[in-house]
């Protein structure tokens, strides 16, 4: 079997093997959670309880604002303790609605089935993934109701349905396309009515042969490709998925859209499925817990709100020497200082990592090997220079905006320059200048 | 900002706003003619010829010539001395003439020598002129004397000429080639940046 | 919760490659040591004096400029310094005074590399500065030679064969050097650019830790060959072949370890493929038609000059960008 | 042949700014962008073909059969002076894109060494018409070419830790004097 | 003759030159902006180049529109510089003195920290992390004010925190656009109480995280409760000149000292100088 | 008045006043210039025509001008010739003597080059190059020695010197002389260097 690729990119050790192999565990619902109203790209979510109201598993806690936001729902039944400023991984502190847990888990009492799903109408498809406050699990978090409202002038005819999984230590979209497949299949299948695509594909990294096999057998008959990928980072970044599929190039500062593909994620088909099939909003999800620093690494399906310190201890705690804590992979993830920051919608993983502590940053010699390996065809030393030397119109000249931060760049570093930061210290910059000059 | 007193007037030119080190003006005789002392210095003096009595000229006619001829009007008076001076030196010293070549008919477009016409001469009383040109020739005159004696001394061994360092030295024909001159320059005026900021660090 | 406890809080991402500055340096520096050796084979004491000398002063030099800029003399350790005292003394006449190659390390580290700032900014590559510096300081004593011990021969002066290419008509002559010699470095030279076998097998190392870029020495060779193979097919009696340019005089060195300097060399890949084909037809051009008998040292030194303007006009195609034509 | 040679020595060999050190003002003072020194080459090459024919014309035809090589000083600058002068007007009344593109270095070119430098120059060397044409031309476009290299390079040194006490002019004269060093490889090329 | 002929050349060129002076000033001249035009007056025109713009035109045309300063041309020195002042009134006339002032006082040893930080040593750089302390507020201590000031008139303090130097400070806003945690604010200079905080996070959180943070007691408000008010677990002056000042022993009862006098603070400053 | 009527008569006044001014040097120093100029020339002819007495111009084009010298008896003790060739940087203007036949050269000497210093310089110097010109025979063309020798009785008559390192310049310093002799044979068939003989 061919596979395919983009140009560029790394390889990185996977330590995939650590937690591949062990099934998805559920993990019990926590005391407390602390679930953040704003856990996805846009607007906050407007609260819809005060402290004191009693509340179950699924109930919507916090409202999407305007079209770039999403709903969120409590994870576990019990009575809000407060609604306030918390906490949030991302290091800002976030209104958030903490509740206890009066351990009976009570569900909502109308939940709405729909027993023929794939006969639904888009628009009643979009309702229901907006309804259950569907985001894109694979970590950036973007609305998915959006996602799958692509405008009226761009038509999509293909949805890529992201099972590549590139990032190290992670397996949880790996075990949710070998334990979920039927699932994930349908999800994509609502996915595609409900953006009136004509094709889906699905991709497949070599690492993950078996999920391959198993998606190539149930999909049989089905217009659904699924196509194996050599194992590459950032294969999973969408624009460069698209161009290793299907040889489509996302213009600059465009989105899928614009050469008419929509790329999900297999967690977040598979969420779409859950909330049209069983009326389910989105109030747990798969998570990786490994690294060297975890004693028993795992994956489990873990309710939204859920302190990071207790999934850490339901996984055996931290090892000594840990110094590292992180939300996501070890190329995109976020440190973390607090183990108290709960669990979001976005949250891929949890990894525990043991890293030399400090090392020497040098001058950069100007090897080129972030040029050779960046998947976006950009000079990321050059970035880096013109902002470290305050060149902001340079670093636009150069694409900074088009920077998908994927790492690749200070990966390969030998100068082990803080490229990314570099980089995301200007976009941070050029973007808020923009903001101040508009208004 | 108070009129400066005389004594100031002429030191400025020396190093506060020395024409080479600090304003970077008129690099190019500086660069070219410094490979040996005595053409330094000639071309120093003929500088100063020209810029003085240029200087005095331009400051007693300022108020006849209408804006518009400004710059034509200095350039001929500038044009004319230079001519004189180089006439001189052709009659007079045939050998440096010849080893100073087009850079002595060069100085009509030094800019100091412009430079100063239109920022000092042309607003100053003749004697306020004729300090300020005074001062900045002497400036010149120094810089081309550091610049040519490093030169002469690394390139040749010599100062003026005469011997200066043991047969032991072997000299560094660079320092009278052009990546010397540019080398040399380029150190002289960050050191008198490094020495101007201890200058300002220690008031 | 303990402050020796807390979690390191950074940017992403948390995985670094191995690979570090120092170790590319120690790499090349390694490579560098057949070459090394070969030359202390042929030239002994002399050859050993000038690599002391220019090692010591380039690391001495390095280390005032550090202390003059208060910064840590931990980059001494790198390694960079190193490089440039030992390329210095490997394009060294045997026979240069050892304070000439004093004041070569001197100029590399000083006006080569340190007035632009140190590691990684310098825009020439500070170890042939230091050389073309000593070429025009000391034009004579960086043009005489003397023959290898290995060959039995006691004159006072002795040419290269690039030399005798230049003035002594060599080729119509029939006095060339036999390619034999050029390979295995028995012939008169630079300290290090005499033996082609030892720098291959060098460059092999360097290729293996993948400290340069294959299209670099490859675009040299390539089109350096093109260019003298050119004269040579129209008049092979007056003009050398291809094969013998690319062995003689300091080409594999500069190839393969000066101008593969990754401070000095575009980042670009279209860019370094052009800086490569540019070094290589000036070569060619300065060997045949210039006035000097080599044109390695100009060639990479006038191709460094260019190096910031082709990076800025061969930026990459960002994925996505639809290019004006 | 002679003229190849002739133009080819202007670039490269007897560089303008590296060699003659004509036109070091603009060389430092319009060199720390590539587009400003690319327009400034246009102008300094422009100005110099026009220069070299009308200085060419004045000395041959005016100066030297009435005796009187000792005005050339002033008929050369004043002739270049208006002559600038009048081109900068024309162009800035005809074509304001050119104007914003080239005309505005035009009156820094006045008093630029190079120009009189070389009117002076090929007065000097005793240049047919031809000759000064192409020597003009030659040595606008290494003018050029110097200072392209040059602004690249300082484009570069913004982006780096140049100690400060050389930046600006310090450091650019230390590149300019390694780019003499660097053009001493083409000496000897014109036999 | 010798002597005529270079008199009538000299002449005749200098006729026609002024000849084509004449005509280019009557019949090519483009309107422009007259301000360039006094400006050129006042500069040398000596088109060097020095000042890095492309000639005194383009030079006068940027001090015009406000892109170069009136000292950017080294030729002319003080004198051009002085006359430009006067002439486009480039001096802005300050009516009150407003210096910068920081409200935090999450000093090393009073703000706790939240993790080691790993990275790019500037303020800007570390809040994209969050932020190497535990109060997502305050001050990261990298001096990023510092670097952008002017004037040097901010610096870096012992206790890691910057300090304003009032007698230099312009008031320019330079620090207070680069701060990216917006705690430094321009003040009107004779105001001399302040709040030293802008942390939003509750009492108990705020004061775990530091030791000087404002935990919203409302002390401050019970004094003065005209001029000071709590908004989002903050204390925030509204009306500064309502404050009398016998009442601020009272304000200064501050548990945490957030709030207080300036004076104190500026005796505190040279102390650590 | 108006302003360009002003403008006219202030330039063309300037003008004026500058003319005279100039032309009152020009005058005064004029023919001081001339007398350097014929004063180098004739030195240089002394140089090279060692007991030259009067000399004349006896045949001139561009880059090769040629000298008659004569003794106190009026008789054509040889030729001094004024010649200029490329050398590495730039033009070498030399003069040299030679007996009547051409068959001998006196002496040579470099009136202007631009030559490296230190290296190609040389050629003005007397021990490093110019006295291995001394009384050459020139009935066969004179061929370069290299390696350099080190003194002038290493050499046959034939040979002229190389200075280390500078091969180009002594080599264009020996062209120009072939060339120019060259040329004089021709001219001096066709009688256009006088009929002395």
């Amino acid at each position: 079997m061919k596979t395919k690729t983009f140009p560029r990119g790394i390889h990185p050790p996977e330590y995939k093997d650590i937690t591949a192999n062990k099934p998805i565990e559920v993990m019990p619902p926590p005391e407390k959670v602390f679930i953040p109203l704003h856990q996805h790209f846009g607007k906050p979510a407007q609260p819809l309880v005060k402290k004191g109201d009693a509340v179950c598993v699924g109930q919507k806690i916090g409202e999407g604002q305007g079209l770039f936001s999403a709903s969120v729902h409590s994870s576990i039944s019990g009575k809000v303790l407060s609604v306030e400023d918390y906490f949030h991984p991302l290091g800002m502190p976030i209104l958030t609605v903490s509740i206890e847990n009066d351990g009976e888990d009570r569900p909502l009492q109308e939940i709405e089935k729909t027993e023929e799903p794939l006969s639904l109408s888009p628009k009643e498809l979009c309702n229901k993934v907006k309804d259950a406050g569907i985001v894109g699990l694979g970590g950036a978090a973007f609305p998915t109701a959006v996602k799958l409202s692509p405008p009226k002038d761009k038509p999509v005819d293909m949805i890529i349905i992201n099972g590549c999984e590139c990032e190290p230590f992670l397996t949880a979209d790996y075990r949710l396309m070998l334990e979920f497949t039927d699932d994930i299949l349908m999800g994509a299948e609502l996915a595609r009515i409900a953006t009136g695509a004509k094709r889906i594909i699905v991709g497949i990294e070599d690492n993950k042969k078996d999920a391959y096999a198993l998606f190539q057998e149930k999909s049989a008959g089905k217009s659904i490709d699924v196509q194996l990928l050599k194992t590459k980072y950032p294969q999973g970044a969408e624009k460069n998925l698209i161009y290793a599929l299907l040889r489509r190039e996302v213009p600059r500062g465009g989105l899928p859209f614009d050469v008419g593909v929509i790329v999900q994620n297999v967690g977040t088909v598979k969420a779409i499925w859950d909330a049209v099939h069983k009326g389910k909003p989105l109030y747990e999800r798969v998570i990786t817990v490994s690294g060297p620093g975890i004693k028993d690494p795992k994956n489990l399906l873990v309710r939204i709100g859920t302190p990071f310190q207790e999934v850490i201890d339901f996984c055996g705690g931290i090892e000594d020497g840990t110094n590292i804590l992180l939300m996501g992979g070890p190329m995109m993830g976020l440190s973390q200082w607090n183990p108290e920051a709960p669990v979001i919608k976005g949250t891929s993983g949890i990894l525990a990592l043991k890293t030399p502590v400090s090392f020497k940053e040098y001058e950069c010699i100007g090897c080129s090997r972030c040029v050779e390996h960046c998947p976006m065809g950009l000079v990321p030393t050059r970035l880096a220079k013109h902002v470290k030397y305050n060149h902001l119109k340079g670093a636009e000249e150069w694409g900074i905006l088009d920077c998908v931060e994927c790492g690749s760049c200070q990966y390969t570093c030998p100068a082990k320059i803080y490229l990314v930061q570099w980089i995301r210290l200007g976009k941070n910059i050029i973007i808020s200048n923009k903001r101040k000059k508009s208004a | 900002m108070p009129p400066r007193s005389i004594g100031e007037e002429f030191t400025k030119g020396l190093w506060h706003e020395n024409p080479i080190f600090r304003q970077l003006l008129g690099m190019c005789p500086t660069l070219a003619v410094t490979n040996a002392v005595i053409n330094g210095i000639a071309m120093g003096l003929a500088t100063t010829f020209v810029l003085i009595f240029s200087s005095i000229v331009v400051s007693s006619i300022k108020k006849l010539i209408p804006n518009q001829v400004r710059i034509a009007s200095y350039i001929v008076v500038i044009a004319t001395f230079v001519t004189m001076a180089d006439r001189f030196l052709a009659a007079f010293f045939p050998l440096i003439s010849k080893d100073l070549g087009p850079y002595v008919p060069l100085i009509v477009v030094n800019c100091i020598i412009l430079g100063r016409q239109e920022a000092f001469s042309s607003k100053n009383s003749v004697g306020r002129s004729f300090i300020d040109a005074l001062g900045m020739s002497a400036g010149f005159i120094l810089a081309l004397l550091i610049l040519s004696s490093i030169r002469e001394i690394l390139g040749a061994g010599t100062f003026l000429g005469h011997q200066v360092l043991g047969s032991w030295f072997e000299p560094w024909v660079i320092m009278i080639l052009p990546p010397g001159a540019f080398i040399t320059l380029g150190i002289l005026i960050a050191l008198t940046f490094v020495i101007e900021h201890k200058i300002k660090q220690r008031r | 919760m303990m402050p020796n406890n807390l979690f390191i809080l950074q940017s992403s991402p948390h995985f670094k490659d191995k690979d570090s500055v120092p170790k590319i340096m120690y790499a090349v520096i390694i490579s560098l040591m057949p070459a090394v050796l070969a030359s202390l084979y042929f030239f002994r004491f002399k050859a050993l004096f000038l690599y002391l000398a220019c090692v010591i002063t380039a690391l001495i030099t390095e280390a005032l400029f550090l202390l003059l800029r208060k910064k840590s003399l931990d980059s001494l350790s790198d390694g960079s310094a190193i490089i440039t005292g030992l390329l210095l003394a490997m394009t060294l006449p045997p026979s240069l005074p050892v304070e000439h190659a004093v004041i070569g390390a001197v100029m590399a580290i000083a006006i080569g590399k340190q007035v632009f700032g140190g590691l990684g900014q310098n825009i020439f590559n500070p170890a042939l500065v230091g050389r073309a510096f000593l070429q025009t300081a000391f034009p004579v004593a960086m043009t005489t030679w003397i023959p290898p011990i290995t060959q039995k021969i006691n004159t006072a002066t002795f040419a290269t064969p690039l030399g005798n290419l230049k003035f002594q008509d060599a080729v119509a002559q029939g006095t060339l050097s036999p390619l034999k010699d050029l390979f295995f470095g028995n012939i008169g030279g630079c300290l290090g650019e005499t033996s082609a076998l030892a720098l291959l097998v060098g460059a092999c190392y360097l290729f293996y830790k993948r400290a340069i870029d294959w299209r670099i020495p490859v675009g040299i060779i390539c089109s350096l060959m093109v260019f003298t193979g050119m004269f040579w097919l129209i008049n092979p009696n007056k003009y050398a072949s291809p094969l013998f340019h690319v062995l003689a005089g300091g080409l594999i060195i500069g190839a393969f370890f000066m101008a593969t300097d990754m401070v000095t060399s575009p980042v670009t890949p279209l860019g370094t493929t052009i800086y490569a084909l540019g070094i290589g037809v000036l070569v060619g051009t300065i060997r045949l038609f210039g006035g000097f008998p080599e044109g390695v040292m100009y060639s990479i030194l006038l191709m460094n000059t260019a190096v910031p303007l082709l990076n800025q006009f061969t930026r990459p195609r960002i994925l996505g960008e639809r290019r004006k034509k | 042949m002679e003229l190849v040679a002739l133009f080819i020595s202007a670039i490269l060999i007897n560089n303008f700014v590296l060699h003659y050190f004509l036109g070091i003002c603009p060389f430092l003072g319009v060199s720390k962008k590539i587009d400003s020194a690319f327009s400034m080459g246009l102008a300094v090459t422009f100005v110099m073909t026009i220069t070299a024919v009308i200085t060419w014309v004045i000395n041959h035809w005016i100066l030297l059969p009435n005796n009187l090589e000792y005005l050339q000083i002033v008929s050369f600058i004043l002739v270049i002076a208006s002559l600038v002068q009048l081109v900068e007007m024309f162009i800035r009344k005809v074509s304001p894109p050119l104007y914003q593109a080239m005309g505005i270095y035009l009156p820094l070119i006045t008093t630029n060494c190079a120009i009189m430098g070389l009117a002076l120059l090929a007065a000097l060397k005793n240049y047919s018409f031809v000759e000064t044409v192409v020597f003009g031309v030659g040595s606008g476009i290494g003018f050029t070419l110097a200072i392209i290299l040059m602004a690249g390079i300082r484009e570069q040194l913004d982006l780096s830790d140049v100690p400060e006490p050389l930046k600006g002019a310090g450091i650019a004269l230390i590149v300019a004097g390694i780019m003499a060093l660097a053009f001493l490889g083409f000496s000897g090329m014109i036999k | 003759m010798d002597v005529l002929i270079p008199i009538i050349t000299m002449s005749a060129l200098g006729f026609l030159f002024s000849l084509g002076l004449v005509f280019a000033y009557k019949k090519l001249r483009v309107q422009e902006d007259p301000r360039v035009l006094l400006v050129m007056e006042i500069l040398p025109q000596v088109n060097c180049g020095a000042c890095g713009y492309s000639g005194c035109r383009t030079f006068a045309e940027a001090i015009v529109k406000g892109d170069a300063p009136a000292n950017g041309c080294p030729v002319g020195g003080e004198e051009v510089a002085h006359q430009l002042v006067k002439t486009l009134g480039l001096e802005a006339v300050e009516v009150i003195k407003k210096v910068a002032r920081v409200h935090c006082r999450g000093t090393t040893s009073a703000a706790k920290e939240s993790g080691l930080y790993r990275g790019i040593f500037t303020c800007y750089a570390s809040h994209l992390v969050g932020g190497q302390k535990q109060c997502s507020y305050g001050c990261l201590g990298f001096g990023d004010c510092v670097e952008v000031c002017p004037f040097d008139a901010i610096y870096m303090g012992e206790e890691g925190l910057p300090l304003v130097r009032e007698d230099k400070c312009t008031g320019c806003g330079k620090c207070v656009d680069a701060c990216p945690r917006n705690i430094i604010e321009l003040h009107n200079i004779k105001q001399n109480i302040l709040i030293f905080c802008r942390s939003l996070d509750r009492g108990p959180t705020a004061r775990k995280a530091c030791k000087n943070a404002c935990i919203a007691c409302g002390i401050c408000v019970r004094a003065c409760p005209e001029a000071i008010v709590l908004e989002n677990n903050l204390a925030k002056i509204v009306h500064y000149k309502k404050i009398p000042q016998d009442k601020i022993p009272d304000i200064e009862k501050c548990p945490t000292k957030a709030i207080g006098l300036i004076h104190k603070e500026k005796k505190k400053q040279e102390d650590d100088r | 008045m108006s302003l360009s009527s002003r403008m006219v008569i202030v330039l063309t006044s300037v003008g004026l006043i500058s003319g005279a001014l100039l032309s009152t040097v020009g005058i005064l120093t004029k023919e001081r210039i001339a007398l350097n100029k014929q004063l180098e020339i004739e030195n240089a002819i002394i140089t090279v025509v060692q007991g030259t007495h009067t000399s004349e111009k006896l045949y001139e084009e561009k880059d090769l001008v040629v000298y008659g010298s004569k003794d106190e008896n009026n008789q054509l003790i040889g030729f001094a010739v004024y010649a200029s060739g490329t050398g590495f940087q730039d033009k070498i203007i030399l003069m040299y003597g030679t007996n009547p036949s051409f068959t001998k050269i006196y002496r040579l000497t470099i009136l202007e080059q631009k030559e490296t210093p230190g290296l190609g310089a040389k050629i003005t110097d007397k021990d490093a190059f110019l006295q291995f010109w001394e009384n050459k025979d020139s009935s066969k063309p004179l061929t370069l020695r290299k390696p350099a020798a080190r003194s002038p009785e290493e050499l046959s008559p034939f040979e002229v010197n190389t200075i280390t390192g500078a091969t180009i310049s002594s080599e264009s310093v020996l062209n120009t002389v072939r060339l120019s002799l060259e040329k004089l044979m021709s001219l001096k068939k066709e009688g256009k260097l006088g009929n002395e003989e």
